[in-house]
């Protein structure tokens, strides 16, 4: 592959008249550079392997025509502001590059997007945040806005649940938790339900004695619980060591949709509500078609991040082949054609993504519920 | 010029009487000496007056007013310089980086002026490199200007700290045991030296364990034992007194 | 509910004694922070988990963990320590090579977690709640505060009843002169960095169990507290560090429950600042922390 | 050239954030105070210009003389407790400044956006900027080198006592060098937030203290040049130990203990200090032939 890529510079260096030719048998160059270490990784390193699995089965069937194929490279943002600078500089000083998907989260994402804009270069970053989407033309990013995914799981607890009276507990130091929590709490208010507590909780926090007696002790009729999902099935297992009321209705959002939360807390956690892109296994053909393939390959089974990293890798296949049909196989051609993506099918949420004219991806939520130690669907 | 003088100065650390009831003055332009000892308390002394003890008892005065309380800063500032017996250099600056630290009093920028690098500070950095250059001749150090200090032999080192005494011409100097460890030509130097600066008008307080060394030196001598004053005066005379014999050879005897 | 907070708070605070007692007797020995403490707190719930669910009991997986943890802290000695001190005025160059072997453990147990929050499996310890004068406290709380109480007790009577203990003392006041007596001071520093670490391992096992939560960067919130336990108990001060401990623990619960969530850390923080305005040397403390320039 | 510039931009600026935090450290370390403030400071900084740039109309150059003068002003309110303490506990008494910072950062959300931090901030800050201001910055401390001021901060380093002795007031001289530490460290901060867009407590925590510590420790406490090569090992490390990357922190670790441990005075100084006694060797040199001449001649 690197010797592919190689001779494909050297030769349209050398030649011009080759770029004439060469309609067909054409690489088109993505790197996905997502968080392998540091501490984005859960998030970065599963993105990459459920994009480099979408990557290599597109190329299999044949999706970018006779010949073509996209032709991939896997980099580390280390989640690492300088890192990231330096390597899409990098990247972007590199013509035959087309995009990047990445960089993954936070501060990170913002600032690669940053650059992009700066060296007009497409990113889809796996963030959700809209600042990222605003800082320029060339900044996307790849999951739902908390506007977008909080509503599923703040009308369940004001309609579906009728709840009235909430205690909130989010992470503090965290700059995505707490995002999602005031999203989740201003949305509640509208409703009509009273948050009756507010606490925060450091992410390298874990004693929650003092915080679970005071919850236990005082009246409230729910819990939502806005952190990691380790973390949060901890609290949620010192809650119920303090002695809250067990039926007394606990809360998430979409971190909590990771394996880990139901083997941590362990009974605990059990009909715990929350938020979720991707139902494990799957819930339609495609989305099982990915489960069965990807746990094939990697010997372990796909959790959300896999399955958004491989829906992503979806959009962005999409938008590269609609930009070589178009026959604008430039850097512009592809960042046009990514943002007027539509109803690409995915395998999480409601398996359909697409860009609004704000370039706000939507693909829908399912709030799930935690039943006999497994995510399913929760009632109506 | 200002004289130092001691009065019923006391010390106790717990129960004991490391310094009882001293009192003592050293005058503008003479030599004074204090001698005792090991163990007779001088080192305590010269630590109260400077500013690094509190007194238990008495007063200290220079020129008159009480510096028994002062912070050590401030009675250097008052005109009360000292060297330490067990030599305080600052082993990574060069000879000459230690003479010039001494002359921080004399110091005429500001902050600023020394921040920015303003004509003032240049002025002043300018004016103590003479100064430490003619001091530097004086004690016949030049050569080592640009030595390191920690890497001296023990008698040159000796000598920055007494450059470094005197850099800013105070009025008092207390020099703890200046001689010790060096051989009688490098003594009969500095003991020269001594006399230039008395006759320019500056108090000297020599604390020696050398009886020698003091009684060719010095105008009028104390003499220091477990603490208290056993004798004063006449450097011949003292050393004839009974009782400082008793004590000398009470303590070599053990 | 304060009964009940009050109760949480001591939990906590005893192992935070149980965690600072090590740090305060490497500082009472050597006149050094030693930074790694938090990482060596770390390391011991880190092995501790492994070799439970590596099918050891979780008896001798303690037992096995504060054994590994005493010889990192006497490798810590060794390693970090041993070189700067003979060269002397190892205060400072202590404190950065300590930060670099609480870098170094850090980075391996991230490594080896793959990031991830570890938990004792379900069933280590037995989880059995019982109902004293209307407080709720479990069974693991009531075996921790009698485990710390005995520890406590036992070091106390160690150092000032035994011979070790007296060499520590004599090396604590003066290092030359207690090799004068004969006293081997690298032999006390080894045992010293050795109980230090044992204590920090069981630490980490004990709060790794006690709130189920195991994870690399668990030490740096430890550590930090351990700050203010020493500063305000007096650095070096064995009876200040458990008072100060059982302090800081009922001070957090409190704060917690009845203070705006979020400003915990700048109380605390704040406070520790406080009593080194006022009391310089701790509650208890007898090493002189204050600068020159002052009479004596 | 040019495309060496454009290819490695983030990490020479970089370089330069990191050379201007490093003199911030090194100026409490060169006074003799064992401060890690240096995060709080930067931290000050550039809050402060990232609240006035993004919800005021002043100026930015004035936002980071703010900026600055309120690192300083802290700085120097933080030397009054602090200069009575020593060693140790001023290491934890700034600790425990840092703390109280970042936990005030993440609590008054309102102002400072909590967690989530400022973001949307001017990006009025490049390379030649940058380049400037660290040019300034080492003009100030090449000053401050050759003056008293210099020779009373190695003195009260070295030894305390003796500069007491000398008419010193120490107190007043941590308090300077806090300022200074202060000033330095809050417009580098300043600097960084109008260079990154956006900021968060975050980035003031623990492993930044480790990454401004390690830059002076591995460059050197004591010169100029201390901090060059610190910062330029740290920026360079990380380009050419890329397998390593995941290990940075391990890495990060052995450095600090083999350099504190090996080459207790740091790369940058200890070529000063080779250069200082090729200096003192030759006139030694010189002086004995001269001496012989004389001797020869007489």
């Amino acid at each position: 592959m690197k010797f592919k890529t190689l001779m494909l510079s050297a030769t349209s260096a050398a030649a011009v008249t080759l770029a004439g030719v060469a309609a067909h048998a054409e690489d088109y160059k993505v790197v996905i550079l997502q968080s392998l270490t540091g501490g984005a990784a859960f998030i970065g390193k599963n993105v990459a392997d459920g994009a480099v699995l979408a990557a290599e089965e597109l190329n299999e069937k044949g999706f970018f025509g006779e010949g073509n194929q996209m032709v991939f490279s896997v980099e580390d943002d280390a989640t690492d502001r300088t890192q990231t600078l330096s390597l899409i500089t990098r990247l972007a000083a590199d013509e035959d590059v087309l995009m990047v998907m990445g960089p993954t989260s936070g501060s990170v994402a913002m600032a690669g997007a940053n650059v992009a804009n700066e060296r007009e270069f497409p990113v889809m970053t796996t963030t959700n945040s809209m600042e990222v989407v605003e800082n320029g033309p060339w900044s996307f990013i790849m999951t739902q806005p908390a506007s977008i995914t909080m509503p599923f799981i703040a009308d369940y607890t004001a309609e579906t649940l009728g709840l009235e009276r909430c205690a909130i507990i989010g992470v503090k130091d965290n700059e995505a938790y707490v995002a999602l929590q005031r999203m989740y709490e201003s949305l509640i208010t509208e409703a009509g339900v009273e948050i009756v507590s507010q606490d925060g909780v450091a992410l390298a926090d874990s004693d929650f004695s003092a915080l679970a007696t005071k919850i236990a002790t005082s009246d409230q009729d729910c819990v939502f619980i806005g952190t990691p999902a380790a973390q949060g099935a901890n609290i949620i297992l010192q809650l119920k060591q303090a002695g809250l009321d067990p039926s007394t209705p606990i809360l998430g959002h979409n971190a909590f949709a990771s394996p880990t939360f139901i083997e941590k807390g362990g009974a605990a956690v059990e009909d715990v509500y929350l938020i979720g892109a991707w139902v494990p296994g799957g819930d339609d053909d495609f989305s099982s078609a990915f489960a069965e393939s990807f746990e094939a390959k990697m010997g372990f089974p796909a959790d959300e991040w896999n399955a958004m990293g491989y829906s992503g890798m979806q959009v962005v296949a999409h938008a590269v082949r609609d930009a070589a049909e178009a026959g604008n196989l430039t850097r512009d051609g592809v960042r046009q054609a990514l943002g007027e993506q539509k109803d690409i099918p995915v395998v999480v949420g409601t398996h359909t993504y697409s860009y609004d004219e704000e370039r706000v991806p939507y693909f829908g939520m399912k709030v799930l519920q935690v039943k006999d130690g497994a995510f399913t669907v929760a009632p109506e | 010029m200002p004289s130092l003088k001691l009065e019923n100065v006391a010390k106790h650390f717990g129960g004991l009487k490391a310094v009882d009831k001293v009192s003592m003055e050293v005058p503008p332009g003479e030599i004074t000496g204090l001698i005792g000892p090991n163990g007779a308390g001088k080192s305590t002394v010269v630590n109260m007056i400077s500013g690094v003890l509190a007194l238990t008892e008495g007063d200290i005065t220079v020129d008159g007013v009480s510096v028994a309380t002062d912070r050590a800063d401030i009675v250097a500032r008052k005109g009360v310089a000292r060297t330490f017996q067990n030599i305080r250099l600052l082993p990574e600056a060069t000879v000459l980086d230690n003479v010039m630290i001494g002359f921080h009093r004399r110091e005429e920028a500001g902050v600023l002026a020394q921040m920015l690098g303003l004509p003032a500070a240049r002025r002043d950095t300018k004016r103590f490199e003479e100064k430490a250059w003619d001091l530097l001749r004086r004690f016949r150090m030049e050569d080592f200007a640009e030595y390191e200090a920690g890497n001296l032999a023990y008698g040159h080192q000796r000598r920055v700290e007494m450059m470094r005494a005197i850099a800013a011409e105070p009025d008092i100097v207390l020099l703890d045991e200046p001689v010790a460890g060096m051989n009688d030509v490098e003594s009969d130097e500095l003991a020269t030296i001594f006399r230039e600066l008395a006759d320019s008008g500056m108090g000297l307080l020599l604390i020696e364990h050398n009886v020698g060394f003091v009684t060719r030196l010095c105008k009028k001598v104390y003499v220091l034992d477990s603490g208290r004053m056993i004798a004063s005066g006449d450097p011949e005379a003292v050393v004839r007194d009974p009782q400082v014999v008793a004590a000398y050879i009470g303590t070599s005897g053990h | 509910m304060l009964s009940q907070q009050i109760l949480n708070g001591l939990v906590s605070g005893s192992v935070y004694a149980l965690f600072s007692l090590g740090f305060t007797l490497i500082f009472g020995v050597q006149k050094l922070l030693n930074f790694a403490h938090g990482a060596t707190f770390m390391a011991g719930a880190f092995i501790a988990y492994y070799c439970t669910i590596s099918g050891l009991p979780f008896l001798l997986a303690i037992g096995f963990s504060m054994l590994a943890t005493g010889l990192i802290a006497i490798l810590i000695d060794l390693i970090a320590f041993r070189t700067l001190r003979n060269r002397g005025n190892a205060e400072f160059p202590a404190l950065v090579s300590s930060i670099g072997v609480d870098l170094i453990l850090v980075s391996i147990a991230q490594q080896v977690s793959k990031t991830q929050v570890l938990n004792f499996p379900f069933g280590t310890f037995p989880i059995k709640f019982y109902d004293l004068f209307g407080l709720r406290i479990s069974l693991l709380q009531i075996v921790i505060l009698a485990v710390v109480a005995v520890l406590v007790a036992a070091l106390i009577f160690y150092l000032r009843k035994t011979t070790f203990g007296r060499q520590v003392r004599a090396v604590a006041t003066n290092e030359r002169a207690a090799a004068l007596l004969g006293v081997n001071a690298q032999s006390v520093y080894l045992q010293t960095f050795f109980i230090a670490g044992a204590l920090a391992g069981l630490a980490g096992v004990l709060i790794g169990l006690l709130f189920n939560s195991i994870q690399f960067l668990m030490g740096e919130p430890y550590m930090l507290r351990a700050f203010v336990v020493v500063v305000i108990g007096g650095l070096g001060s064995v009876q200040g560090a458990i008072v100060a401990s059982l302090l800081l623990g009922v001070t957090q619960s409190l704060a917690v429950a009845y203070l705006p969530s979020g400003l915990t850390d700048a109380i605390i923080f704040g406070l520790l600042f406080l009593v080194l305005l006022v009391r310089p040397n701790g509650l208890f403390g007898d090493i002189n922390a204050v600068a020159g320039g002052t009479r004596q | 050239m040019i495309q060496f510039y454009y290819a490695y931009q983030p990490i020479i600026d970089f370089f330069l954030l990191s050379v201007g935090f490093g003199y911030s450290q090194q100026i409490a370390l060169r006074a003799g105070v064992f401060s890690i403030a240096t995060a709080g400071f930067a931290a000050l900084g550039s809050y402060c210009v990232a609240i006035l740039a993004t919800k005021t109309g002043v100026p930015i150059f004035l936002t980071v003389i703010l900026g600055t003068a309120l690192a300083a002003a802290v700085g120097g309110l933080l030397a009054l407790p602090l200069a009575r303490l020593r060693g140790a506990f001023q290491a934890i008494a700034t600790l425990a400044f840092v703390q109280i910072i970042l936990s005030l950062l993440l609590y008054g959300e309102g102002f400072t956006g909590g967690a989530l931090g400022i973001v949307g901030i001017p990006r009025e800050v490049n390379t030649w900027i940058l380049l400037i201001v660290v040019g300034l910055t080492m003009y100030v401390m090449w000053n401050i080198g050759r003056s008293g001021m210099g020779r009373v901060f190695n003195a009260l380093r070295q030894e305390e006592s003796v500069a007491s002795s000398l008419g010193v007031n120490i107190g007043k001289y941590h308090i300077i060098a806090f300022i200074i530490s202060g000033a330095v460290g809050g417009l580098f901060g300043g600097l960084q937030s109008l260079y990154t867009f956006q900021i968060e407590p975050h980035n003031y925590g623990f492993a930044f203290i480790v990454n401004v510590l390690t830059v002076v420790i591995l460059g050197g406490r004591t010169t100029l040049l201390g901090p060059i090569m610190g910062a330029l090992i740290m920026a360079i490390l990380p380009e050419i130990a890329r397998p390593l990357a995941e290990y940075r922190q391990a890495v990060n670790g052995v450095i600090l203990i083999l350099v504190i441990t090996f080459l207790p005075n740091g790369v940058g100084d200890e070529i000063v200090f080779w250069f200082r006694r090729r200096k003192q060797a030759r006139q030694q040199q010189h002086r004995a032939s001269e001496k012989e001449a004389r001797d020869a001649v007489s």
